[in-house]
């Protein structure tokens, strides 16, 4: 048996009660979770097939809005649901209905040399940043509120009001510059 | 420590962004058409984001700011996207292939 | 960056459009060459239930052939009927009582108005609504039933003979074609106001699918299809027959040439239709259904004839030649859909494939015809 | 009056306008109607003579009818098509007695004075051959293809001369008289 | 902790238990509605009223065997229908069907229904694609462009009731619009005067989210056959289905909370579960009656309407809300 | 502008419209008729596939004449006949004389066209149509009749 149900099992049988039960399915749903974003985040960047990929994406998305919630900001989790899953990856699939024929699609390494290089380079960098995240010791300080959504709506209009003006123009030229780039030639 | 208490643990998204950060750049690399590419690069947008909010769940002193960042990377990458994809849909049309290495013209 | 469609070669994808296609009422099948959700070329293959109803009208005698014209088009089968005794007696000069006539008239009339309404619900069907389908079929049911009591069934008639009927009709019949008028005029207000009015079904249909008029004469267009592009032709006016110059009714045109043209004409047309049933009921003369004289075996001199009628679809022709022997010697059966049908690889070029299904509803297919 | 000026256009094609050539053929029209006698059918076998023919209405169902051979059809059907006929059938018939293929072109017009014209053309049927006049009429396309399918007469210069009625692999002529099913 | 836990898993269990028996007994509600409709009676022989025909019709679903068309891409046909189905049945967690009555109540809750039905979107591009067939593309193409276009008007309005109640919690909007008729927001008031109209566009939206008449282009079967589960037979498509329907009762519920007073009672009184149900039942009724009277619209014509016409009315209803608001 | 919003509502009042049509047609009675369970007569005329007639003493009427036979145009009647002597008093003195009499009815209604020709072209009054319609089965030879054999189950 592996030490996640029996951990769990032990603490409903020495009497923690339900307590225990349920921080065991929360830590066991946070397992899943883990392993959906990392399954996914596999997929979108070793798919034979691009749509495969983009499907990995949005896997690895839930997986990552999942972890949001665990950590506290159910908002954003929300939110990342709503805009990765729902907006960019779709758009993504849609863009390669639109220009990738499958029949043209070469997704091969495009050396021989490149894919065990940039496993390479991949893997020292994950191995740098794991190592860092070790070594390092955060100074954890003291919370000054809960972070609720209203806080978070309440600083967008106020301390990060600029940030806000900026990101909502950028938008607005993504939008129109993808429209003028993109526009089709066709007229009827 | 329990593996079941993972969860309440920084260095466990501090890992898996690194993961996934590691998985955006192997895919930068191998990916040979621009979509593939850009998919990889969402990853490594993803991983950023899991940075930010893990320290602000366990250190910063006022959660918002993490998520408000985060807010801002979906917003950007949510454009990003938009503009990468027409940018694909046009080299297609033009070149007739999304294919980075047949790309030559948009060398210097 | 405007500018003509542009037609990339690589770009295009075909599609398929039958043979099992619920908007092809039938068997038949359209090979389209599609970008994206756009026709740029449009093939039409036909023959899947092809059946040479030509070689069958060679080979066997006149009489024999009869039935056969019920099964071209089972929707409006008696107007092809009507086309073929009216071919044979032209050729054999074989005189028709009038009370067979009116009787002719008054039943293709009905079957008319009964392969409209059920064009109205199968075009309601391509555009996405079921229900006015039901309504139509409950309308041609009353119509169906009214033709069963006289000639025995309900699709197939095989009514007329050379000269005349095969039985008379009777009083339960005119009672029923009498209470069948309003309430047909009635179930018109209400198709009316439930679909023609309707702002999905008008924008569907309005400036959709266009057909020049001059289209229309280089591909031989007869019929509603013509009429919706302005084109007033109706063999029943312009080359009258049987005793239709006996009938006041009016020939409706639209000149719109769009698919909510040719929709508004069959609509008017069943109105018109029944104006003429009623007039028939009216008028309608006493005495035989079958000529006193009739000769025993049909044997028509030699020579070329053709008969044109107007069915539900459009001028239906039949060409005898015939060599004085009691089979035909060639036995042409123009029919009206094959023309029609014939433009709309042409029309549908460059039209979403949503709005070229509209306009193939709008050309009133019926598939056994065009093949024969 | 369409018939008078159409038919006058019609007869300007032929090399000899004369109506000479005519009124045998009329005279045997007339024959047919009084019964057929054996003398004058032994007189038909032989296949009728180029000209144009006016014919009752009401007994044939046609108004005009043209006989003319395969080279001068595109330019009668140009003057039918200046006139602003429509198209409405082209068939063939099968004369193998005369060793000949008959092509007969329906044309009609959409206005109320009738005028129904007939326009046959004869071609042997060893190497039947007619130009198309799918050019003209782009609607005699679909025509064109089911008589080729039917008899096995090849229109000259159609664009896709394909079985459309039959099946794609078809090399049988259902209608011509010595087709064995 | 311990109890709230228990209760959320039971609630789960019972919502996803309410969602698949109203899938199942919507469509024969259906069924027999369009019957009626048409004047025909409508399944009526499998018990009485034809009440067990939906058993039956799983029972044939589930034993029928399942095919992956040849060129279909495998994982990607059979993640499709379980993606169609799981979200509309997590999204029923957080629906309160009275103020007791909810499997978990969230803050964020009409965040998380919106959230969670972009995964839907998801699921239909998946499944037109995966099964490769070149009518299932293009209908999963033209449904997701609906989605998408039509999310737009829908979040707008449903930011203008967010303005309006001050909360994005589900319980909270149904207690804003608390006792009696005149309180409802689909009734305008001084400070929102458009909301009539506001109701319309978002009656209309869920409309199109739900791939509902008139808008069903992803499955509009005379042009496109069957759509994006165009290739789905026996449990896939049963999968499909249910989703769907499922979907319908989100949409039928969430106008119930948004516009008309939750499980409040039109008087004030006695507000209970039974309002609630009797509400949504009468939406889905509305959505059953309207399908089975329009023809379908067109993609362009489809596109249009959202983009000309309920986009800039919804702005326009927002930005009228937001200045009364302030004024008022 | 004004077209904007005339064109909005003109749009929905029509779909209002067709919205209280189908309201008031979903209380209005079924007119379907549930057929196992419920069937309608055939009318008078109704076209089945023939029958035999019989005459007083239970035989069929039919003289095989073949006139029947001859008109089908999809040619599915096959008459039988076997000549019998039967004696008639004429004038006081009895005659041997010889008769027609059918033994072989076939009607293989897999290819009749229920022209009714057939019921036509008899002079003897010896042919009608029945009103069965019930006519399903998966089996080709269920629909060779022997209307000689149904004539006679009929009587018995």
């Amino acid at each position: 048996m592996n030490p996640t149900v029996a951990t769990g099992a032990m603490g409903f049988l020495t009497g923690d009660g339900l307590a225990g039960y349920a921080d065991a399915i929360a830590g066991f749903v946070f397992l899943i979770m883990l392993a959906i974003t990392v399954i996914g985040g596999l997929i979108a960047c070793n798919a034979e097939r691009l749509v495969c990929a983009v499907s990995g994406l949005a896997l690895c998305f839930v997986g990552v809005a999942a972890i949001y919630y665990y950590l506290n900001s159910p908002f954003v989790a929300m939110m990342q649901m709503l805009i990765y899953v729902g907006a960019v990856c779709i758009t993504i699939a849609f863009a390669i209905m639109l220009a990738a024929p499958e029949d043209s699609q070469k997704n091969g390494p495009a050396g021989p040399l490149s894919g065990p290089l940039a496993f390479i380079t991949a893997g020292l960098v994950t191995m740098g940043l794991i190592g860092l995240a070790v070594n390092t010791t955060f100074a954890v300080l003291p919370k000054l509120n809960m972070g609720g959504v209203k806080l978070i709506g309440a600083e967008l209009l106020t301390s990060y009001s600029m940030v806000f003006e900026l990101v909502s123009i950028v938008l607005l030229i993504a939008i129109i510059g993808s429209l003028v780039i993109a526009r089709h030639g066709r007229s009827k | 420590m329990s593996i079941l208490s993972l969860h309440n643990n920084l260095n466990t998204y501090l890992f898996l962004a690194a993961i996934l950060f590691g998985m955006g750049i192997y895919g930068l690399v191998t990916r040979r058409t621009l979509v593939g590419m850009l998919i990889a690069s969402e990853l490594i947008l993803a991983a950023s984001s899991i940075n930010f909010m893990a320290f602000n769940r366990f250190t910063a002193p006022d959660p918002t700011v993490g998520q408000i960042f985060t807010l801002f990377i979906m917003a950007i990458a949510a454009a990003e996207a938009a503009i990468g994809l027409s940018i694909t849909i046009a080299v297609y049309r033009n070149y007739k292939t999304v294919d980075t290495e047949d790309l030559v013209d948009l060398k210097g | 960056m405007s500018g003509p469609i542009r037609i990339q070669p690589g770009e295009t994808f075909t599609l398929n459009v039958g043979p099992q296609h619920p908007a092809t009422h039938g068997v038949l099948r359209v090979k389209m060459e599609m970008d994206g959700e756009y026709i740029v070329k449009a093939e039409t293959v036909l023959g899947y239930i092809h059946r040479m109803h030509e070689l069958m009208g060679e080979n066997r005698p006149y009489p024999k052939v009869l039935p056969n014209l019920s099964r071209l088009d089972y929707l409006g089968a008696m107007g092809y009927t009507h086309g073929h005794v009216l071919a044979v007696e032209r050729a054999a000069g074989i005189e028709v009582p009038e009370r067979a006539e009116y009787i002719r008239v008054i039943t293709v009339e009905l079957n008319r108005v009964a392969s409209h309404l059920f064009w109205f619900g199968a075009f309601v069907m391509d555009l996405g609504g079921f229900t006015p389908l039901m309504y139509a079929l409950q309308d041609r049911e009353h119509i169906l039933d009214a033709l069963e009591g006289i000639t025995g069934s309900r699709l197939t008639y095989c009514y007329f003979r050379f000269g005349g009927l095969c039985n008379d009709i009777d009083d339960e019949f005119i009672a029923r074609t009498r209470a069948l008028i309003p309430r047909m005029r009635k179930s018109l207000k209400k198709y009316e106001a439930l679909v023609t009015g309707n702002i999905i079904f008008r924008k569907r249909l309005e400036e959709i699918g266009p057909i020049s008029p001059e289209m229309c004469r280089k591909y031989g267009a007869t019929g509603p299809v013509a009429r919706g592009s302005g084109i007033d032709f109706d063999i029943r006016k312009n080359e009258p027959y049987s005793v239709y110059p006996e009938f006041d009714f009016d020939v409706p045109v639209y000149h719109e040439c769009d698919s909510m043209a040719r929709y508004k004409v069959r609509m008017d047309e069943m109105e018109q239709s029944l104006r003429i049933i009623e007039q028939g009921l009216d008028k309608l003369p006493d005495g035989p259904i079958m000529p006193k004289r009739k000769p025993k075996l049909i044997k028509p001199p030699k020579g070329d004839y053709y008969q044109a009628v107007e069915t539900a679809r459009g001028s239906f022709g039949i060409r005898l030649v015939s060599d004085g022997t009691k089979n035909a010697y060639r036995f042409k059966l123009r029919s009206p859909t094959y023309s029609n049908m014939s433009l709309f690889d042409e029309a549908c070029e460059g039209m979403m494939i949503m709005d070229a299904l509209a306009l193939m509803g709008s050309l009133d297919l019926v598939i056994p015809e065009i093949d024969r | 009056m369409i018939k008078d000026t159409v038919k006058q256009a019609l007869q300007d094609l032929f090399p000899d306008p004369e109506p000479v050539v005519e009124e045998p053929v009329a005279q045997e029209a007339d024959g047919e109607e009084a019964g057929d006698s054996k003398k004058k059918a032994k007189k038909k076998e032989e296949p009728r003579a180029n000209g144009v023919l006016e014919r009752d209405h009401a007994k044939y169902g046609c108004d005009l009818d043209v006989q003319l051979e395969p080279g001068e059809l595109l330019a009668t059907v140009m003057i039918l098509d200046k006139a602003s006929f429509f198209l409405e059938s082209i068939t063939g018939v099968d004369w193998i007695k005369e060793d000949q293929l008959e092509v007969v072109y329906d044309f009609s017009r959409y206005d109320f004075e009738i005028c129904r014209v007939v326009i046959r053309t004869r071609t042997p049927r060893s190497t039947p051959l007619v130009p198309t006049i799918s050019k003209i009429f782009p609607g005699a396309n679909w025509h064109e293809r089911e008589t080729h399918d039917f008899f096995g007469i090849k229109f000259d210069g159609h664009p896709h001369l394909v079985p459309l009625l039959l099946p794609e692999d078809a090399d049988f002529h259902p209608l011509l008289k010595d087709f064995k099913p | 902790m311990s109890l709230t836990i228990f209760n959320t898993v039971m609630a789960v269990v019972i919502a996803i238990a309410f969602a698949a028996a109203n899938a199942a007994y919507l469509v024969w509600a259906e069924r027999r509605g369009a019957g009626r409709i048409q004047r025909r009676p409508g399944p009526n022989v499998n018990g009485p009223f034809g009440l067990l025909q939906p058993p039956a019709d799983g029972i044939k679903l589930m034993t029928k065997q399942l095919m992956i068309p040849a060129g279909a891409d495998k994982a990607l046909f059979m993640v499709a229908p379980v993606l169609a189905m799981a979200p509309a049945i997590v999204s029923f967690v957080t629906i309160p069907f009275s103020d007791t009555i909810v499997a978990h109540s969230m803050n964020i809750g009409v965040l998380m229904i919106f959230a969670f039905a972009s995964l839907g979107t998801m699921a239909i591009l998946l499944a037109g694609w995966g099964s490769r067939n070149k009518y299932g593309v293009m209908a999963s193409v033209r449904a997701v462009s609906q989605n998408i276009s039509y999310e737009i008007p829908m979040l707008i309005t449903v930011i203008t009731i967010v303005m309006m109640t001050g909360t994005m919690d589900l319980k909270e909007i149904v207690t804003a619009q608390s006792g009696g008729l005149l309180n409802w927001n689909i009734v305008p008031s001084l400070s929102s005067p458009l909301m009539p109209v506001a109701f319309l566009i978002f009656f209309i939206c869920s409309l199109a989210e739900t791939n509902r008449a008139p808008f069903d282009l992803g499955e509009a079967e005379a042009e496109l056959v069957a759509g994006f589960h165009m290739e789905y037979g026996s449990m896939g498509f049963g999968l499909f289905f249910m989703g769907e329907y499922a979907n319908i009762v989100i949409g039928a519920s969430l106008i119930t909370i948004l516009f008309l007073g939750g499980w409040g009672c039109p008087l004030g009184l006695y507000p209970g579960v039974w309002w609630f149900l009797l509400k949504i039942y009468l939406v889905i009724f509305t959505f059953i009656w309207i399908r089975w009277t329009f023809p379908r619209t067109t993609i362009y014509g489809l596109l249009n309407l959202s983009w000309k016409i309920l986009i800039p009315i919804s702005l326009f209803n927002l930005l009228l809300t937001a200045g009364l608001l302030k004024v008022f | 502008m004004g077209a904007y919003f005339s064109d909005i509502f003109f749009g929905l009042k029509s779909l209002f419209i067709g919205l209280g049509i189908t309201f008031k047609e979903f209380f209005k009675p079924v007119v379907t008729v549930p057929y196992p369970y419920k069937t309608i007569k055939m009318c008078k005329r109704y076209r089945g596939h023939i029958e035999l007639i019989e005459d007083e003493e239970g035989n069929p009427k039919c003289v095989v004449c073949g006139m029947c036979e001859r008109t089908c145009p999809s040619e599915c009647i096959i008459l039988g006949s076997k000549a019998v002597e039967f004696e008639v008093e004429v004038k006081g003195e009895i005659k041997t004389k010889k008769k027609k009499v059918l033994t072989k009815y076939d009607l293989d209604f897999t290819t009749c066209s229920l022209c009714g020709q057939c019921v036509e072209s008899c002079n003897f009054g010896a042919l009608t149509f029945s009103k069965d319609y019930n006519l399903a089965s998966s089996r080709k030879e269920d629909f060779h009749f022997d209307l000689l054999k149904r004539l006679k189950e009929r009587n018995s």
